[in-house]
């Protein structure tokens, strides 16, 4: 299988404070990857720095084989990367369809396939996204990205805030995803479906890549340290 | 010798909206003094605002130790630095705008107007007026004190009805509202003052609108520099004026042909007016010095100085007697300009020289 | 007062809307849209009149000056937003006021320096010179009726563009969070270029029509600014809607004010301080229009979200 | 009998055609952890808005203590101990965290009309700000600005703004969301040492925490209760299941 | 990159050399133009408090800063004619004393804020920029159309205020007036910033239902501090009034609003020198340029668009990063 995203000895700053040292993660096509770590150690960072949305960036990032570490946000983006960031960023002032419609590309995931999945966003098509209820936003921001029409999906807390059930079902879509041939990036603090859904794993401590390998390889010795478990 | 030297401050608007006047001012100012070495003149930009007309005023005064100032357009400006300046013992000397304030009661031995008080060119229209025999006159101008000194000037002479009365907005642009109230007043003719870029588009919208009535107005609107802007739409307007090109006198044909030659345009109404101030100061130092200033001052309002209008003198609250001319906006070649077609006023003072005590 | 009067004043009141929305419309696209605080949209418009008023008297034909005072404002507007704008959407919106208002001044200057200090000729075309009669014996100039004609025109397709087009929705999600719509694969610098090059065009095309009937002079864009700005906040900022909505109250206002507070002082007063505080009155009507509207609606008339 | 520290009875609100809460009634007492669960756009945060006084009830009543508060302000029904967290974090980005918590207790204490005395020299103040941001874990971080925060460490500061209040009543919407394992299993022990400070309540998606902090659970949907019990009730109730639990083993 | 404590310090150093040099030199227009800045500045620290501090910008200034003018102006005039403000119900003199007309702009002026304040502060953001400039553009037609203190030609006085044991029509005795009382205005301000009510102010504009939610009401500690920011943009005014000797509408054009805007943004907003160093600039920019070109305009703005573009923060922020509150 070959490698879609590459990223190694990258470090970050915001305005002059260093926040990653050295971060080093590989997705393989087709994969699930989940980047894990306590608050405040890097996982963000890490993502914005791939989409490339920090101004100073250093290391090697790779997608398909190219460079990324020096190209604008929106052309990292038409690569393939579908970004779901944390904090439900949907755009306030659009509706839900305006928001869809504003990402959407051709390719097989389309206004009618996004609602498949979440029905509630046909239901709301109209409303303004500043509105809906937190769940929903975040419905929203998923169905969003996948309106791009990724090759690699990156979830950033993509399940905060949501109902067990639809927690339940956004797994599930994951799962299908991974097997339409999307690979994904997750950031999550469920640990129990993450490790069950991942084929690999990354850990973050103060903006350095601290422990990777297989879900199996986890130890609680491990995840008490590095993740407080 | 050395005696006969002086220092002129000239305060004027140079830069920003207006613009125009000032520089005309200034350069038919300059061009007076000509090969004229005992006339130093610093020159500042008041950007058309009082405060700054003031501080420049106490600049002058102060630092640079001028012994007379000159050159601001603005009613409004001279009134904030005209009172002040003479009563620290400066000449002033003003080349446009005379407002009713600093000619009546508030008139001063060391002001003097060498341009009209702000009445005189209304006050020629509504003379006019009557000559023409126009009986239901509408008339309009911008709600501030210059718009109403105008409208009252033009009614000091007018004698007929009004057909309507308007103040419009300061700075206005639009007047469709104001030329449908025309149109519908059943008035024989129009008065108007709307100085600057207003009248432009007064002139331009009242010959879209079809009305066929003449107007009168003073020559603000009318003079060479803007005359190009309102174009044809302004074709046989009347206008009031104490100078015109085609005035057939030495002095003038002159200073015409000289401005032409110096700058390679035609001169306006405001280069006259900085021209003859010029020439009005040369002639009191030909004579006299600043330091003497009794003497100066008499000197000065002697008036002995060929004036581009002909005729000029000064009254005893130091504004001038002159002929107020009616011109009519023709085309020379590519050019629009005026010529004279009657005189509105012969010797016209003003009206407030028995409230002046000095 | 006849009937007639009172509707030609209508009109009258209806027309200067739509001219004061043909000035509005390129500063609502940019300021509601792209949330930028343009103070230059005033330059602008007098660039666009300038361009009009120098290439119809240098070729004599109106309607190549209306052409070129869409050129010249977009092409300007290309080229402040690539070399100053853009560097300033991330600041704070007041650096933005500070580099717009610097640009009202090197606009002006530039202009006074190139053409000189004296106002500049630009007429109507003959054959929109003169007036129609409509009904009830009210006679109304052609050139006016245009200006009505096209602002109504700016106002749907623009509506269209801003509210219908993925375009539209592109460029109204950039306003929210740039950051997030370039993530998404859209280039929003690209389009914000494209976006401001059209407010500047509409800018310029309104300095040349409305310059056709006014005066084309340096400073003519600054009185434009203030009730440009008037008329989108009353519609709500960002509302293409609004600035209509806005722009005739306003133009409706100022017209009707103008000619009937006057008249309705006479009743209880002498007719000179009738006149004096009626026009006194009148010149404060869309101020306080504007403040009534706001007071009441703190948002506007169609705008959603205070910004 | 006891009385209800908060009483909220019978809210309703419509956004347009959308009934967000319909006769919501709940009364919290004192050393109880109430919780509020329900599905995505179930009307809880609406709940809490209302009940802060953000957006005002279409009909119903609410009362704190002995004082009807529906008509209040928001910031009078914060004077008077009401306490919120955000669901989404809302705090001052241009300050720092220390003075985010400062601010929380100057509102507490009434002490914002002081124009003379610079914070930085108020140690009163300060201490009182460190007590509460070491409760979170924040301590380490409270000179930098609050929006050089990670979304994690805002949860956090969401949290120690509103014990800083010193409330007659905290109302939590989803302050589990983005702490984290670790944050989470933190947050929940400190959880069950506020209660007895003032009550709860506590909406979450984390049934972990839920089951078990919450001392009752009211459950919302579509607008309505649908179900108010202990953990041990609402786990095995059949609806609850169905509209939200779902198949997750618990 | 220097502490911008030290650069404050030199600021000031700076600031009170030019009266000097003016006197050594002859130059009385030193002085002036030193006053100019100082007066200038004082309505501009009264701005920043808003603008700055506060977060709403105020396009409206001008009506503090003319009503304050006026103040000064209409007391003056009166008792200069000898003839009272007001008859009836009772007697009201004009005045000539700084002591009582100063205060009393600031009252004026502070009451109109307050006024203003409350109907504006419904609003926010770019709504209440302009809701404060209609407000401003109301004052300034009434004073154009108000034939009674001279309309559009303005009010002049011809003589400064007076103040006990100084001289004030000599320059250097009124710039010192204006310098203690531009010192004495930024302490204050330096302390309320730093105050309890500074970081609420800070708080509002970033977050008011944050703010709202701790218990504090947003709309009333930006009304405090609005009215409290028109008062010394009054004082201003009145300063301005004695500088020239002479008050007209003109002050309370928005092109004044926005000179006071910009002189609070070029030098760094929400910084306490912020306005002096903006003031400063702008005007001897305006000095400099203007002597040597007639298109000076061009050149300023040319100047400004590259301050605006290379100096983040304004001057200030361009020399001391580092912001802290105050
Ligand atoms: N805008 C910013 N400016 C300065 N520092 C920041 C900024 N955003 C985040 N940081 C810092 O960068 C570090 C990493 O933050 P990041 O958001 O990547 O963490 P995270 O692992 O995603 O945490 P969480 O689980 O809380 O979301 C943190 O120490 C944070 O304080
Ligand atoms: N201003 C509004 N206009 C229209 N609908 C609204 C508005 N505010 C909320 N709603 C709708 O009301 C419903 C209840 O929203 P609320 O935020 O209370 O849900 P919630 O229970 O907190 O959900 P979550 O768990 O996802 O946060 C949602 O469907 C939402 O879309
Ligand atoms: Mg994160
Ligand atoms: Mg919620």
């Amino acid at each position: 299988m070959s490698i879609l995203l590459n990223v190694e000895g990258l470090k970050a700053w915001y305005e002059n404070t260093q926040v990653l040292y050295n971060v080093g993660l590989t997705v393989e096509e087709g994969q699930v990857i989940s980047l894990m770590g306590r608050n405040g150690m890097g996982k963000s960072t890490t993502i914005s720095s791939i989409l490339g949305m920090m101004s100073r960036v250093e290391g090697k990032i790779e997608f398909a084989g190219t460079s990324i570490t020096s190209i604008p946000s929106h052309n990292i983006a038409r690569k393939g990367i579908g970004l779901v960031p944390e904090g439900r960023r949907v755009f306030p002032n659009l509706s839900v369809l305006e928001n869809l419609t504003a990402a959407s590309t051709s390719g097989p995931w389309g206004l009618q396939q996004v609602y498949n999945l979440f029905p509630k966003l046909e239901e709301r098509s109209k409303q303004s996204a500043s509105t809906l209820s937190g769940g929903e936003q975040q419905m929203l921001v998923i169905a969003r990205a996948l309106m791009t029409n990724p090759k690699l999906l990156i979830l950033d807390e993509a399940t905060e805030g949501l109902a067990p059930v639809i927690r339940q079902e956004i797994w599930e879509a994951i799962h299908k995803l991974k097997d339409e041939g999307i690979s994904i990036l997750i950031v999550d603090k469920t640990l129990k479906e993450l490790l069950a859904l991942s084929d690999n794993c990354f850990i973050l401590e103060r903006g350095e890549t601290v422990w990777s390998g297989i879900p199996s390889n986890l130890t609680t010795n491990i995840a008490d340290k590095y993740l407080g478990v | 010798a050395d005696d006969h030297k002086a220092k002129v401050g000239m305060i004027t608007t140079l830069s920003g909206g207006g613009s125009g006047l000032g520089i005309d001012v200034r350069d038919g100012f300059l061009l007076a003094l000509k090969g004229n070495n005992d006339i130093e003149v610093v020159i500042e930009d008041d950007q058309r605002k009082p405060d700054i007309a003031v501080q420049l005023a106490d600049k002058m005064i102060q630092s640079e130790k001028v012994d007379i100032l000159t050159g601001i357009i603005w009613s409004n400006l001279a009134m904030a630095v005209v009172p002040a300046a003479v009563n620290q013992g400066k000449i002033y000397l003003s080349p446009n705008a005379g407002p009713s304030a600093l000619a009546g009661a508030g008139c001063h031995k060391n002001y003097f107007n060498v341009a009209w008080q702000n009445d005189n060119l209304h006050e020629a229209a509504g003379g006019y007026a009557n000559s023409e025999g126009y009986k239901n006159s509408f008339i309009m101008a911008p709600n501030y004190p210059a718009g109403k000194d105008a409208l009252t000037g033009y009614k000091r002479f007018y004698e007929g009805e009004l057909a309507g009365e308007i103040y419009t907005k300061l700075g206005q642009k639009d007047y469709a509202a104001e030329i449908a109230q025309i149109r519908a007043s059943g008035a024989d003719s129009v008065f108007f003052f709307l100085p600057g870029g207003m009248g432009i588009g007064f002139m331009k919208q009242f010959a879209q609108s079809g009305i066929d009535l003449p107007v009168v107005g003073p020559a603000f609107s009318f003079d060479q520099g803007i005359l190009q802007a309102v174009g044809a739409a302004a074709m046989g307007v009347k206008n009031t004026s104490q100078w015109s090109k085609d005035l057939d006198n030495d002095a003038n044909v002159k200073f015409v042909a000289d401005f032409q030659a110096e700058y390679g345009r035609l001169p306006s109404l405001y280069a006259s007016q900085g021209y003859d101030t010029a020439n009005l100061l040369a002639s009191a130092l030909k004579t006299t010095s600043v330091n003497d200033q009794d003497a100066f001052r008499k000197a000065l309002k002697k008036a002995d100085f060929a004036s581009t209008r002909g005729s000029f003198s000064f009254d005893t609250n130091n504004h001038p007697i002159q002929d107020i001319y009616v011109r009519e906006v023709i085309k020379e070649g590519d050019i629009f300009t005026n010529k004279i077609v009657a005189t509105g006023l012969k010797d016209r003072s003003n009206a407030y020289v028995s409230e002046c005590k000095m | 007062m006849s009937i007639s009067l009172f509707l030609e004043q209508v009109l009258n009141g209806l027309q200067f809307g739509v001219m004061l929305f043909l000035m509005s419309a390129g500063l609502t696209l940019v300021f509601g849209v792209m949330g930028l605080i343009n103070l230059a949209h005033g330059s602008l418009y007098m660039i666009g009149a300038f361009a009009a008023a120098a290439i119809a008297s240098w070729t004599g034909s109106f309607w190549l000056g209306l052409v070129a005072s869409l050129m010249a404002a977009a092409i300007a507007g290309v080229i402040v937003e690539i070399v100053i704008i853009r560097r300033l959407y991330k600041r704070d919106h007041l650096d933005q006021v500070l580099a717009t208002f610097a640009l009202i001044l090197l606009f002006s200057e530039a202009m006074r320096w190139i053409f000189g200090a004296f106002p500049l000729f630009l007429d109507v075309p003959e054959i929109l010179s003169g007036t129609l009669s409509l009904p009830l014996g009210i006679e109304y100039s052609k050139y006016r009726m245009m200006i009505i004609v096209v602002g109504i025109l700016i106002a749907v397709g623009l509506f269209s563009l801003i509210s219908k087009t993925r375009l539209g929705v592109r460029i109204r999600a950039g306003e929210s969070d740039r950051e997030m719509i370039a993530a998404l694969g859209v280039d929003i610098s690209k389009l914000y270029t494209l976006v401001f090059a059209l407010g500047a065009a509409l800018a310029g095309l309104a300095g040349a029509m409305v310059g056709a009937i006014q005066s084309v002079e340096v400073g003519m864009g600054e009185p434009v600014l203030i009730l440009a700005f008037v008329v989108i906040v009353i519609g709500g900022i960002g509302s293409i809607k609004g600035a209509l909505v806005g722009a005739i109250l306003v133009g409706l206002t100022d017209t009707l004010g103008r000619f009937l507070l006057p008249s309705f002082f006479k009743i209880f007063l002498n007719p000179s301080s009738a006149t004096d505080i009626g026009s006194a009155l009148s010149s404060m009507m869309i101020y306080i229009l504007m403040a009534a509207v706001l007071i009441w609606k703190p948002s506007g008339l169609f705008g959603n979200n205070a910004k | 009998m006891v009385s209800p520290i908060l009483s909220i009875q019978n809210l309703s609100k419509k956004f347009g055609a959308v009934i967000a809460n319909e006769d919501v009634s709940i009364d919290l007492y004192q050393d109880e952890i109430h919780g509020l669960i329900g599905p995505n756009g179930a009307g809880k945060s609406t709940l809490i808005k209302q009940i802060s006084g953000e957006i005002k009830q279409d009909s119903g009543k609410i009362v704190l203590g002995e004082n009807e508060i529906s008509n209040q302000p928001v910031f009078q029904r914060a004077k008077m101990g009401l306490a919120r967290s955000f669901q989404v974090s809302s705090i001052i980005p241009s300050i720092t965290v220390l003075e985010n918590v400062i601010l929380a207790i100057q509102g507490n204490l009434g002490q914002t009309f002081k124009f003379w005395k610079p914070v930085s020299k108020n140690q009163e103040l300060i201490n009182a700000a460190h007590g509460y941001l070491d409760q979170v874990d924040l301590k380490l971080r409270m000179f930098i600005l609050a929006s050089e925060l990670s979304h994690g460490e805002r949860r956090k500061l969401e949290i120690s703004m509103a014990l800083a209040l010193e409330p007659k009543v905290f109302l939590l919407d989803e302050p589990m969301a983005g702490l984290g394992a670790a944050g989470s299993k933190v947050m929940t022990k400190q959880l069950a040492k506020l209660k007895s400070r003032a009550p709860i309540l506590l909406i979450e998606h984390d049934m972990d925490a839920i089951f078990a902090l919450a001392d009752r659970i009211s459950v919302l949907v579509y607008g309505r209760i649908i179900a108010t019990g202990t953990v041990d009730e609402i786990r095995s109730n059949a609806n609850v299941k169905e509209a939200y639990l779902g198949s997750e083993d618990l | 990159m220097i502490k911008e404590n030290y650069f404050n310090i030199i600021c000031i150093i700076l600031l009170l050399s030019v009266p000097f040099l003016g006197l050594i030199l002859d130059e009385p227009y030193y002085i002036t133009l030193a006053t100019k800045v100082v007066i200038l500045a004082i309505a501009g620290a009264g701005l920043n408090l808003v603008l700055g501090y506060g977060g709403f910008v105020s396009f409206g200034h001008a009506a503090f800063f003319g009503i304050g003018g006026y103040v000064s102006g209409i007391l003056a005039s009166h008792a200069l004619n000898y003839y009272p403000i007001i008859e009836w119900p009772f007697i009201i003199e004009g005045t000539t004393q700084m002591l009582i007309i100063l205060p009393l702009a600031m009252l004026i002026s502070g009451g109109f804020a307050f006024l203003i304040g409350m109907l504006c502060l419904r609003t926010s953001g770019v709504y209440f920029i302009m809701i404060t400039l209609a407000f401003a553009q109301m004052v300034y037609y009434f004073a154009i159309s108000w034939p009674a203190y001279g309309g559009e030609d303005g009010l002049s006085v011809y003589l400064r205020n007076n103040f006990p044991g100084l001289n004030t029509m000599d320059g250097f005795s009124f710039f010192s007036i204006c310098f203690v009382l531009l010192i004495f205005v930024l302490f204050i301000i330096s302390r309320i910033v730093n105050s309890n009510f500074g970081l609420a102010l800070q708080s509002a504009k970033q977050n008011p239902e944050r703010v709202a939610a701790v218990g504090i009401e947003p709309i009333k500690v930006q009304l405090i501090a609005f009215v409290i920011s028109g008062a010394i943009t009054g004082l201003a005014g009145a300063l301005y009034t004695d500088l020239n000797r002479f008050v007209s509408p003109s002050v309370l054009s928005w092109h004044t609003s926005g000179e006071i805007m910009v002189f609070v943004i070029l030098g760094g907003t929400a910084r306490l020198f912020g306005p002096l160093v903006g003031a400063a600039l702008f005007i001897i920019l305006e000095q400099f340029l203007g002597g040597i070109t007639e298109n000076w305009q061009f050149w300023l703005g040319f100047i400004l668009i590259i301050v605006v573009l290379f100096a983040k923060g304004g001057i200030i922020g361009m020399i001391a990063k580092e912001r802290r509150n105050g």
